[in-house]
């Protein structure tokens, strides 16, 4: 503890390291063959980042250019290629929109959800957490069906609404919350139903401040599930392409057979995983203080 | 400014009463300390008057009116909490302004956005303003006001919780344990500022602890609490002169009363370790034990206690000598002058005799008035 | 107008406040599985305009068909891997990363990337990179064959061991696995993929939990006599971790039931159903095969058993706990 | 007016469709077509439009696998085309290939207009078969594992059979070839001796031709790398093949092989146009007949022999529009050449065809990782547990 | 049982130092305490003996050894944390066992399950059994042996930490305010206890407080630290009658010392609040302040001291009169006897006299011996 070899420290880098260059592998095949040409990626060739020798677009081709309008850089074309495909903005802006509407909506429910399990004594509370806990083991895939043809009956399928409503309630969430708030001090609770507030007025004004940072956790959580899935759009979404999220845009590269598409396929990747590296990033110190402090230890 | 009541309260949890028909009157501008050993209800019974809870029977009065049907909101009284129970994500000034701006503004004018804009929150808002700072300024915390509770000293943020408490002016205050996470020196510090406010607003004081000297230095009258109950109400040197009971004579002084056995004998005078005290008691009755405070023992060459020195605790202003009395429960403290000689030292044998007031108990642990045994036979 | 008691008031605000939560879990989640706990004795099929009541054939067929076997196995090999390995490296990293000096942060957000990289597009990167011939993973193998030195030490031939004697040997000579495509790789290799993704997630619960240790007990550890890192994690961050363990155990445990991504993008449950997962034979039979009443069924048993499951770690908890 | 249209394989048909899409426009002004998400493959696109019935949102036209068209028309999804056959005056129901428009009539209405045909063809890297000492390409499977035997003697990979194309499809071309239908009376129809044969074919090039267990998509990609001498698949690949060839190699294709000789058939693969339109309104339904029409027929079904491996469903496409373009690719005639070929690609029927199809394929998996060698046995097997699946 | 002596020990974190030069010798046996503000380096000294922390200069002698290459473990000195750092997850006998465990049972014998079968460790359990009841009958806890930390009143996990300490008979304990974490009753009780200890075991005690109550009450001699440096070491007594620092007068004693300003007039006479002492510096110096304390001075009808009476705190042995004197910079602080008569009032002008030692301070703040003028003059 006190006087640690500098050996010890060295070792515990270099068992890290190898570890990380694993963790890293697929993010660096994956960054890596979106900057190459197909020939490369067939051959692999090209090293870390392609040899970036000029290649023919197939699709400026196939809409008739010729070989000496279409010759691009392969990091050019794969990406142009990825945007080109689909209209992946369109998509990463329907995943946002995805996401953040989910993560209020799990907010909204979840907060006084779970002020009410943490601070309030009624009668069949621990009823209501078994509930809760009992959700938390239901995964989607399992209920899918039912649940289609539940809004397939209120004719919600093809509709922001099919990806968002499903999730609103997160069991999750509510846990996470509410263990959070055993936390709080009932004195704080009192202190504001002093001040002339009501319990609503309190999940609000008083609850929701203080539980900043378990909710970005909560947020993590919820924004990566969401911004990552690819199983639920699939279900629902089967007419509108305008309401694909981006798992779904990168589906569209990843037909039966082919796999001529690395390139962009890999760029598209590149693409839709970045956000939610870069969010990580920016949050990753809070994140962990977060689930620290949301007791979930 | 009002009168608080309390008529008959109890309350169980369960199958525990924590409340026993409790009955207590704090007169206005009063300062009352609550005070007894942990869980013995007093926040219980704080937390009924303040409509955080309600009791399973009797009634609550505040300025005269019942308050039964009040919540807690409405009863215009403050609370401050042991914790503090600051909203850690509003500044000192929000928080201080919270219970202003749930009452004075209309849920529309507390909206975020919109709210300060609507007619008439902007005026309120001022005075609101103004308020908080008033108080602020008598609290002096007025540099604070930008700050979040997590920036500030255990002493700062009780004084917000003060501020937050008085800038409504209430009817009442209550405080469960204000100072009790206060370290020593903040809390004596902190005890004259409280008690200079009752002085200076003339509000009603229920003040909550299990710290006599607390309640001992501030209060203008004590209610002792144990097991639910009111042992004794009064004055804090009628506590600590004329415990009505020998609970409260060993709750009340620091550090604690001696308890010394005793008797009566055959012609009624009161045996203090076999010596006779010159004392009986008043109205005849038998006599188990003899309370005597450190200060009303000195050392005496002869004196009727006696024993062997356990422990010289040397405060600089005062000497403490603990003496190992037979049939006294724990040691004996017996307190010195810092120039007593010789010095007595640990080990030899300690004799003391009562220079001061006596206090007798019988057995079932009730004050029995004493009187001069001469002064009794004359009469 | 008389206020009721405050005890009231609070019960009254705890139901309308958890009502909302009460709602959606009974009609988004609770109305689902009980539909399908209903289906599971009926032959519905998507489409069909009715459907015959067929009582517990369903089940029956789970016990009788082989598939539904291996199922199982498939199943519990996935779990039995996932969970004990990413918990085991979870806390490895969490313990190596708290003892650093430097690069702390940088570890962590290391480790935790693949949790929040997208599964699907993850796996697709992970079918590339295991792709026999031009995957990095095979072909990173075969160049340590091309290192002479390398190829000699691995394959033991420095021992004078056949060329083909161990398994790096033998991949040198016959060519490495198909990692997806070989019934004896693909659970391990869709478990290797399983624990590089959720390792960084219990390595986060871990740090959480290490920093909730006060450092005084580090010292009074050291004050007693404490010498080596060993006796430190033995004597007190083990046992100080037990509550994080049991959590960072239930919960992967639950999300390695719950496999599917990587099962539907890598194998679909091939070959011949090594990876044949209970969540991905679900799919398979209620919604590509419009089996729905086989993965009702499915459904039933399969939240049964997480069920049991986590019942079980509760009861350890509590044991653990108020022993 | 517009109208939805949803199609499956979006990698090989979305540069079709756009072409079909342009000429369609220009022949139909008021007419807008909207492409739905392409479904992934042939079940998927089934159970989408399944899951489309129940919430009412079916597309107008929907581009269905051809073994797959007997369910939508058991469940109502698809609409009859004969009533709109009938109103066209120059619509000539003989353009399309007899056998084709066979696959889509069900209880005498015609429920679908073929738009893509495939059949199973031998793709050859000619380069790698003469390195290897094969002298042309191989008519038989016989001739298959001993080119294999050769090529894998020379060090490099030799063949590999696609066993996996959705409803079996290779499996029951082996049958056909034999002339033998793989289902007879609601039954899986292999307990003969072309049942095991066909089993013997899929294992003769597992063992002969050391096939590696990989998905097709990756055998696709080495034999575009040239780094495989032969594989048996759709023609479907033709276009792709030819789009990402790496290297200067002879590419060549050639009939199926059949065993024992010739294939005495071949199940058509492929899809078909349906009209799944739950609209009302006469306008749409005339709309997307019109596009229906379009795409299958004339120049629509050339865009389909240009931009993919497959043949187009028309007589007049390819007899017309089309007949120097297979002189220029030769490849792409393979298919059409097989076109008398052309026989039923069997749906297993009731509910559990699906089932069934996964569990056919589950055996021949065990072939194909080399966990099989009593053929006779594993037959057996398959017969017993697919036709308690059929029951 | 040893001696510890710090020669020179300096200590910086980044850029602000926190011990400067310090020594510090520790007799064999002796009960030695460190007062100090809070943040004044008193833990970090502590460590730094401990072996928990490394000195930047200067070197630790434990039993006249240097200690500064040995590693905490192997110091042979043992430690009470303030918040006592018991293991949660081990009962009071486990907890009471590790250090000898540690020490006496190889890395073997400690595994789970193997260990207690192999040969020796059942006798050697046996004995650390035997030691762990003895010491926990020594400390009164020998019937919580059983229960878990988390099953324990503060006061009893105190004991708990200290029977750690005590179970292997180490060189010297060192406690790092060990009873800041007790209520007020249980911080009295304990600290007689913890003193007796020292007494019964003859062990070295290094005793860190920021309390100085405790200190006093408890220590043969006292340090005082304040910005990284010892400013007195001494006796209680001498701490508190003669403080060789205004610094140190100021912290020691409660209620603090009153300073009140103080000139020396032409004939060297010290003049407090502008009246004759009767009293000179011995050496001769400028006397910028007086301290007295509050038992120094007395109710008098006209004392040269004299102020509104701002607050009476009435403790039942005292009464504690604060009154607001001009020139002071705090109120002054003035004891009575609880029968004093009249009782004096709040608003009423009050006059006192010195009537005890007076302590006088020149502008830098060390302390100036005071003789009597007259004597002085004969000399
Ligand atoms: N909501 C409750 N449910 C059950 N028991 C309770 C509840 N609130 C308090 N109690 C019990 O009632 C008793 C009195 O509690 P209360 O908080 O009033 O004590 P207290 O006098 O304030 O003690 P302290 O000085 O420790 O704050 C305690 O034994 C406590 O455990
Ligand atoms: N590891 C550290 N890094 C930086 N500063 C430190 C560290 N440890 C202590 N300090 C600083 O050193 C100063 C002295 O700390 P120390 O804990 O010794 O004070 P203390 O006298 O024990 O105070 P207290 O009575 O509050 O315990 C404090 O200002 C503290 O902030
Ligand atoms: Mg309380
Ligand atoms: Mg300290």
């Amino acid at each position: 503890m006190i006087r640690q070899f500098s050996a010890s420290q060295t070792l515990a880098h270099l068992v890290l390291l190898i570890g990380a260059v694993v963790v890293l592998l697929p993010f660096y095949v994956m960054v890596a063959t979106s900057f190459k040409s197909p020939s490369e990626i067939m051959t692999a060739t090209g090293g870390a980042f392609g040899a970036q020798a000029p290649v023919v677009s197939r699709s400026c081709l196939a809409r008739g250019g010729t070989d000496a309008d279409c010759a691009t850089l392969p990091v050019v074309e794969n990406y142009r290629e990825a945007f080109a495909k689909a209209p992946l903005w369109r998509y990463m802006l329907n995943g946002v929109a995805v996401t953040v509407s989910i993560f209020l909506l799990q907010v909204l429910v979840a907060l006084p959800a779970a002020y009410a399990l943490a601070k309030l004594r009624f009668w069949g509370r621990n009823a209501a957490f078994a509930l809760v806990m009992f959700c938390l083991l239901i995964p989607v895939h399992a209920i899918a069906l039912p649940l289609y043809v539940l809004l397939a009956r209120l004719g919600l399928t093809d509709s922001y609404a099919a990806l968002v409503l499903p999730w609103t309630v997160s069991a999750f969430g509510i846990f996470l919350m509410r263990q959070f708030f055993l936390t709080v001090p009932d004195d704080l609770v009192d202190a504001a139903r002093m001040d002339g507030m009501g319990e609503f007025a309190i999940v609000w004004r008083v609850m929701l401040p203080a539980a900043i940072p378990a909710l970005l956790a909560f947020a993590i959580f919820s924004v990566v599930a969401h911004w990552n899935d690819y199983f639920w759009p699939r279900v629902v979404i089967t007419g509108n392409r305008d309401l694909f999220t981006p798992p779904l845009g990168l589906r569209e590269f990843k037909g039966d057979l082919d796999g001529n598409f690395y390139g962009p396929m890999m760029a598209t990747a590149t693409v839709i995983v970045t956000p939610l590296v870069v969010a990580f990033l920016l949050a990753q110190r809070r994140f962990v203080d977060g689930i620290a402090m949301a007791g979930m230890k | 400014m009002a009168t608080l009541a309390l008529r008959g309260l109890s309350k169980s949890f369960g199958t525990t009463q924590i409340l026993k028909q409790v009955d207590l009157s704090v007169a206005d501008g009063e300062f009352l300390s609550l005070v007894g050993p942990s869980g013995c209800g007093k926040s219980t019974l704080l937390r009924i008057v303040a409509g955080l809870e309600s009791a399973d029977e009797g009634s609550v009065e505040i300025g005269g009116v019942p308050a039964g049907h009040l919540r807690a909101a409405d009863r215009d009284l403050a609370m401050v909490f042991q914790s503090y129970a600051l909203y850690p994500h509003l500044t000192v000034a929000g928080n201080i302004a919270v219970p202003l701006r749930m009452r004075r503004l209309t849920a529309a004018q507390r909206l975020p956005l919109l709210g300060p804009v609507l007619p008439g929150a902007r005026s309120r808002g001022r005075e609101i303003e103004a308020r908080v700072r008033a108080v602020a300024d008598m609290l002096d915390i007025a540099h604070l006001l930008d700050r979040r509770p997590g920036q500030l000293s255990g002493g700062q943020r009780q004084r917000v919780a003060l501020g937050r408490a008085m800038v409504r002016e209430p009817a009442a205050f209550l405080l469960d344990e204000p100072l009790s996470n206060l370290d020593a020196k903040m809390r004596l510090q902190t005890r004259t500022e409280i008690a200079a406010l009752n002085r200076r607003l003339g509000t009603t004081f229920l003040y909550v602890t299990h710290d006599q000297i607390e309640a001992m230095t501030m209060s203008d009258r004590i209610a002792v609490m144990m097991d639910g109950e009111i042992l004794q109400l009064g004055t804090p040197e009628e506590l600590y002169d004329r415990p009505a009971d020998i609970r409260v004579a060993r709750f009340i002084g620091s550090p604690a009363i001696n308890i010394l056995p005793a008797e009566t004998d055959a012609s009624g005078h009161v045996l203090l370790c076999g010596h006779d005290t010159g004392m009986r008691a008043a109205a005849g009755g038998r006599i188990a034990h003899l309370g005597l405070r450190p200060e009303a023992l000195a050392p005496a060459p002869h004196g009727p206690v006696a024993g062997r020195v356990r422990a010289v605790e040397n405060l600089g202003s005062d000497i403490y000598v603990q003496i190992g009395v037979l049939g006294a429960e724990s040691p004996v403290t017996v307190r010195c002058a810092p120039t007593v000689s010789p010095r007595p030292r640990i080990g030899e044998t300690l004799f003391a005799a009562p220079v001061g007031r006596m206090i007798a108990f019988d057995a079932a642990g009730k004050a029995v008035p004493l009187v001069r045994a001469e002064v009794a036979a004359h009469v | 107008m008389s206020e009721p008691r405050p005890e009231i008031r609070q019960a009254r605000a705890g139901y309308l406040l958890f009502l909302p939560a009460l709602v959606l879990m009974i009609v988004l989640l609770i109305l689902p599985v009980a539909i399908a706990a209903v289906l599971s004795a009926s032959d519905y099929a998507l489409g069909n305009p009715g459907f015959d009541w067929v009582g517990t054939d369903n089940y029956s067929q789970l016990l009788s068909r082989s598939a539904y076997r291996k199922m199982m196995v498939a199943t519990l090999a996935y779990v039995l891997i996932v969970t004990p390995a990413s918990v085991g490296l979870g806390l490895g990293a969490a313990l190596l990363i708290r003892s650093l000096r430097v690069g702390q942060a940088l570890y962590k957000t290391v480790y935790f990337l693949p949790v929040m990289a997208s599964l699907l597009a993850m796996a697709i990167v992970w079918e590339f990179a295991l792709h026999p011939t031009l995957g990095i993973v095979n072909r990173g193998l075969e160049a340590l064959c091309g290192v002479d030195g390398l190829r000699a030490a691995l394959s033991g031939s420095w021992a004078g061991l056949a060329p083909g004697a161990t398994w790096f040997g033998r991949g040198c000579v016959q060519g490495f696995p198909l990692w997806l495509g070989d019934p004896d790789y693909a659970i391990w290799s869709i478990s290797f993929i399983g624990i590089w993704q959720g390792f960084g997630f219990s390595m986060v619960l871990y740090l959480a939990g290490l920093s909730g240790i006060p450092p005084e007990l580090y010292h009074a550890a050291e004050m007693d006599g404490v010498r080596s890192g060993w006796e430190r994690f033995r004597l007190l961050t083990w046992p100080m971790l037990a509550p994080t363990t049991v959590f960072v155990v239930t919960v992967t445990t639950i999300r390695s039931f719950q496999v599917f991504d990587t099962v539907e993008a890598l194998t679909d449950g091939g070959p011949v159903r090594s990876t044949y997962t209970i969540l991905f034979a679900i799919y398979e039979k209620a919604i590509r095969q419009n089996l729905v009443g086989v993965g009702a069924a499915l459904t039933v048993v399969f939240l049964a058993v997480v069920m049991a499951v986590s019942l079980i770690q509760r009861r350890l908890v509590e044991r653990k706990v108020h022993a | 007016v517009e109208i939805q249209v949803g199609y499956a394989y979006g990698s090989i048909f979305d540069e079709t469709m756009r072409q079909i899409v342009e000429g369609f426009s220009a022949a139909h002004p008021d007419i807008e077509i909207t492409f739905r998400a392409s479904y992934e493959n042939y079940e998927d696109a089934t159970n989408t439009v399944l899951r489309e019935a129940v919430a009412d949102t079916l597309p107008d036209v929907s581009f269905q696998g051809l073994n797959r068209q007997a369910v939508l028309v058991e469940r109502g999804i698809a609409r009859p085309l004969d009533p709109f056959i009938a109103q066209e005056t120059d619509f000539d129901a003989d353009g399309y290939h007899r056998a084709m428009l066979k696959l889509s009539t069900f209880d005498g209405g015609i429920y679908g207009l073929p738009f893509s045909v495939s059949t199973p063809i031998g793709y050859y890297n000619m380069d790698m078969l003469e390195a290897a000492g094969v002298e042309g390409r191989p008519e038989t499977w016989d001739e298959v594992a001993e080119a294999c035997r050769k090529i894998v003697a020379n060090g490099q990979d030799a063949a590999f059979l696609h066993w996996n194309i959705t409803g079996n499809w290779l499996l029951q071309a082996a049958l056909w070839s034999q002339g033998v239908p793989t289902i007879r009376d609601g039954r899986l129809n292999m307990e003969n001796p072309q049942g095991v044969a066909a089993l013997e074919s899929i294992r003769t090039v597992v063992r002969d031709c050391r096939m590696k267990n990989v998905s097709g998509g990756d055998a696709l990609k080495s034999f575009a790398a040239g780094e495989l001498a032969m594989m048996f698949t759709t023609t479907a690949y033709v276009a792709t093949v030819d789009g990402t060839r790496v290297g200067d190699w002879a590419f060549v294709t050639g009939p199926y092989p059949g065993i024992g000789g010739a294939p005495k058939a071949l199940p058509a693969g492929g899809n078909a146009a349906m009209l799944t339109s739950t609209s009302q309104d006469p306008e749409v339904l005339e709309a997307a007949w019109q596009f229906i029409k379009y795409a299958t027929s004339g120049e629509g079904a050339a865009v389909v022999a240009r931009t993919t491996g497959y043949i187009p469903p028309n007589k007049v496409a390819n007899e017309v529009l089309l007949a120097d373009f297979y002189a220029r690719n030769p490849n792409k005639e393979t298919a059409v050449k097989q076109l008398p070929l052309l026989a039923e690609w069997f749906a297993y029927p009731g509910d559990n065809g699906l089932a069934a199809t996964r569990t056919i394929e589950d055996y021949l998996e065990e072939i194909v990782v080399g966990g099989a060698d009593d053929m006779p046995g594993l037959r057996d097997e398959m017969v017993a547990d697919v036709n308690d699946l059929l029951n």
